[in-house]
């Protein structure tokens, strides 16, 4: 009798019929909580605000289970900044097409984990549900793998395609239709890496010998024409780095040493323009340099960003630095210095008026924030499930 | 390993218990495996305001002394993008569940809790939390949160679990 | 011509003709090194020392990443210490059968790493070369994922057998001949979990009404018997750990408030004895119980281990503790009492005659070793990439 | 997060280089990019013996600082169940590779070093180790760390990466 009782009223509760006012509620109690609903799956908005980033973790130690996770660089608590994350397997490379509302992942899989059968896709996901919608499977075995880059994938044709870079170790480029996830064609792009925006149908990579192929397709997708340009760096002597800013049809390529080159990215064909020094002459006996994984990124004002270290020597250019260097790309002029809390190894700035600075610090792999006007130190966001935030992106 | 620090820095000083009383859930439990998957009436989310008349509870749902967490073992959906009762974006709710009872201190209720699992994503990884207060060895299902409980979904990758109000739980021991 | 020169000389030196004696050694150097050879694997003994230990990373922060490390405990250094390791996915359980020199493995992967189909796999991996040998498919979506069992698979019949315990949540093993690799066939356990051996071709599982299921088997595997023990534990007000220490034919399980139960397993059906007092009366007034995950595990000279924390409540028994306890089993007596450096969570215990113990260390994932005897600190193991070493097991 | 913390720490304090000189490596480059698909001699293993007439090398191959080291970026062998020129059992060794020029201060020489994966489990995660003397971005593929050189092997998984020597270097800038 007792039992029957406890139970039916335990299975009331768990049915949803609520006893409110009786045997339970005191007279000065307010009424209990009513039942939750299941099942509620939270989505995003279709459009990102400029405060949020695409924060790429590579997973080193867990390479399968790499994660980008989508952080609102704004909001004041963890809870608060993350809005959610997907899984992009084996170190792979993303881009985004607010367009389209889709972000693209190149990713790789084995039927056994990190064995069996190998199939590389291309991986569509939806901006408001972080959830695949489709996938493009890859030629198997040749999409470029290695630490994160902003340029092993590229939209062109005003949005109409997308080019995964290859690296095989032979280099090429897939081009596929984003309209009909199909894959177009393979360019090959011999001794040459990677896929750079030049003109709106086109693509340039960088070659070994310092020069870069700039690659024209044809309406239909087939080669119109490449071209190499003339050398202009030595990748023994005088290396740059494959991380360029692109600032309206100009791409600044660091070197090593400190130089930037400003290539022009306007036409069919990259034209390389006269270097700059980055290091003030009074400056340049400290040897400062730039270095560092995601080292450069650019702002909607005509600035670029890049970390720099001093006391630079052979090894040191993959490290990071104490400083984040800020530049005014028309007038060749730095225009702030900022100081970092400890230490950057990659770093992405957010569209829009009000730019705000991301650094990744490696000592704990947490990202601080920093403001591009006054180069004050905002925040650190730390804490989200990160392992190796390796490269950063503000949202498009 | 901080956040691992965190969670078994809880467990090393024995967390402070909840007052959570237990009635008959035993009784229950077959039912209560899959209170996920009876179709509860949609109400409006409970405000945490003291106007009377109007329930109430209190606390960071992003905590993990918050009141509804009394059983929880995993990562709190509050961190990951959903909230104490809802999932992540891209994520699946699992419908078999496991439930704790516990108490909400702005109203002196004990309620029925249903831990649903996230899936369909890879660990969350933020906001580790164990508590297990009322929990038992895996052959209760009904009160264990040492099981993935993906099951009943499409992947069984577990992302992170929520604390969802099911019932009102019986009063008395 | 110089660049004919240098580079002659350099092929020479890649292509194995080492220039010895002439322009490149002084009068007083020793010959160069010579080339080594690429492309050679180790290999590890058939039969792995009493000192060795299967340390399970259930990779609870990336679950498709979870590892098994083979780990000399013997040696000094982590260069020694580090045997090889094994990939098990979505916290998998192993067992061990050094008669076959092989070692299972449940695991589960999703075509897509987190998502897509999904397929579960008993995977054979040989000791000596740690990869695998052979899998067999197993029933999708039903094998037992959750915290890791030391009793999710065992090995009956003299070895022929191999029983995997399912929870989806319908509890049920299913049997598995080793010889031929195949599915005998699939034994419901309604309302019970786990596998746990009885006579020489059964198994038992444990009840949430507070007794075992047993199951005998005929020789064909199908089920000749099953048996429900007495009721003997409360899962409400007296529970037990599901984890026991087998000394011979008697499995002891402790329960959640400190007793210990032991269960005689040498017949087809479990026969429950009289429990007995871990905690010697003139403590009992601390509270002290056993908690932990892989809290308990036994040593060749009749003795179990347990891991023991005091000021016991609800919610503290899978938190770990500061001590370990030693009992001599026949003697049903406490008679080591090791107090750990902070705190353990799991343990194992290695076979032979002068067993070493280890303990998980929650606080930083490290592993530490205890002389059995003396009850004495001997040295810390980590660094060899785990995450989170939830379960650990002395090699057989 | 103690191994990352490792790691940058040797970043940020600008490891002291080692005195490698490297000389024509580059028109080789397409050769020694695949040097480990030459089939080679076998020979016995170097002892770091100071009698004389026998070749001579020193350190501990599981410490980050070991000579052959000086152009890497990954997880020594040495600490995986493998050693500085053998891969930890059951994986596979990358037959393609990138080189660096490691200066044995035994013996005084440079000595080209194949930088071989072994693939085929995921990441060993015991002694990352990050060098870069010499390394080069990815445009010249025979000497950039940043690829995961597990190309032409059965899986892709990258465990951890050894240092083989392959021939004496030319010693003049």
């Amino acid at each position: 009798m007792m039992i029957a009782y406890k139970s039916r009223r335990l299975l009331a509760a768990v049915t949803g019929i609520l006893l409110t006012g009786t045997a339970l509620a005191q007279q000065d109690r307010p009424p209990p909580l009513p039942i939750e609903p299941t099942g509620i799956i939270e989505t995003l908005p279709a459009a990102y605000p400029p405060s949020w980033f695409l924060v790429q973790d590579a997973g080193f130690f867990h390479m399968s289970d790499g994660k980008v996770y989508v952080i609102d660089t704004a909001a004041d608590t963890l809870a608060s900044q993350v809005k959610g994350t997907f899984n992009v397997s084996m170190i792979g490379n993303i881009t985004q097409s607010p367009e389209r509302g889709e972000i693209y992942a190149a990713e790789t899989f084995h039927t056994r984990g990190s064995r069996g059968d190998r199939i590389d896709v291309l991986t569509v996901f939806d901006q408001t549900t972080l959830a695949p919608k489709g996938e493009v499977i890859l030629p198997k075995g040749k999409r470029f793998m290695g630490m994160p880059e902003r340029y092993a994938l590229l939209i062109m044709d005003n949005g109409r395609w997308l080019g995964v870079a290859n690296f095989s170790p032979a280099t090429s480029v897939t081009l596929i239709d984003l309209d009909t996830r199909k894959i177009v064609g393979e360019i090959p792009t011999p001794g040459c890496v990677l896929v750079y925006p030049t003109g709106t149908r086109g693509f340039s990579s960088l070659c070994a010998d310092g020069r870069f192929l700039s690659t024209e397709l044809a309406a239909d997708g087939s080669v119109a024409k490449q071209t190499r340009t003339d050398v202009f760096f030595n990748s023994d002597t005088t290396p740059i780095f494959e991380h360029p800013a692109v600032i309206g049809s100009t791409a600044f390529f660091p070197s090593i040493a400190g130089l930037v080159y400003p290539v022009d990215i306007g036409g069919p064909v990259a034209k390389v323009g006269e270097p700059w020094n980055l290091v003030p002459e009074a400056e340049r006996a400290q040897k400062w340099a730039p270095a560092g994984i995601g080292l450069i990124d650019k702002d909607d004002q005509g600035r670029f960003y890049i970390i720099m270290h001093p006391d630079a020597k052979d090894g040191s250019y993959q490290g990071g630095g104490p400083e984040v260097w800020v530049y005014d790309a028309a007038a060749k002029k730095r225009v702030q210095r900022i100081k970092l809390q400890s230490w950057g190894l990659s770093l992405a700035v957010s569209r829009g008026e009000n730019p705000v600075l991301m650094v990744v610090n490696p000592a704990d792999m947490s990202l601080e924030m920093y403001n591009t006007g006054s180069g004050e130190f905002i925040k650190t966001i730390s804490g989200f499930g990160q392992e190796t935030p390796l490269m950063v992106n503000g949202s498009k | 390993m901080k956040l691992l620090d965190k969670l078994f820095e809880q467990q090393t000083r024995h967390l402070a218990q909840r007052s959570s009383r237990r009635g008959m859930l035993k009784a229950i439990g077959g039912l209560l495996v899959g209170a996920g998957t009876i179709p509860l009436l949609p109400v409006a989310r409970a405000a945490a305001a003291d106007a009377p008349g109007r329930p109430t509870e209190k606390g960071d749902p992003a905590s993990c002394d918050y009141w509804r967490y009394c059983a929880i073992d995993g990562f709190l959906c509050s961190c990951c993008g959903g909230s104490e009762n809802t999932c992540p974006p891209g994520t699946e709710m699992s419908p078999v569940t496991w439930i704790g009872t516990c108490r909400n201190p702005a109203d002196g209720r004990n309620y029925v809790i249903s831990y649903n699992d996230c899936c369909g994503k890879s660990s969350c990884g933020a906001c580790l939390c164990q508590r297990d207060e009322g929990d038992r060895p895996l052959y209760r299902p009904d009160k264990t949160n040492d099981i993935n409980w993906c099951l009943g979904t499409t992947s069984l990758a577990y992302h992170c679990s929520t604390a969802i109000v099911v019932g009102v739980a019986f009063e008395a021991e």
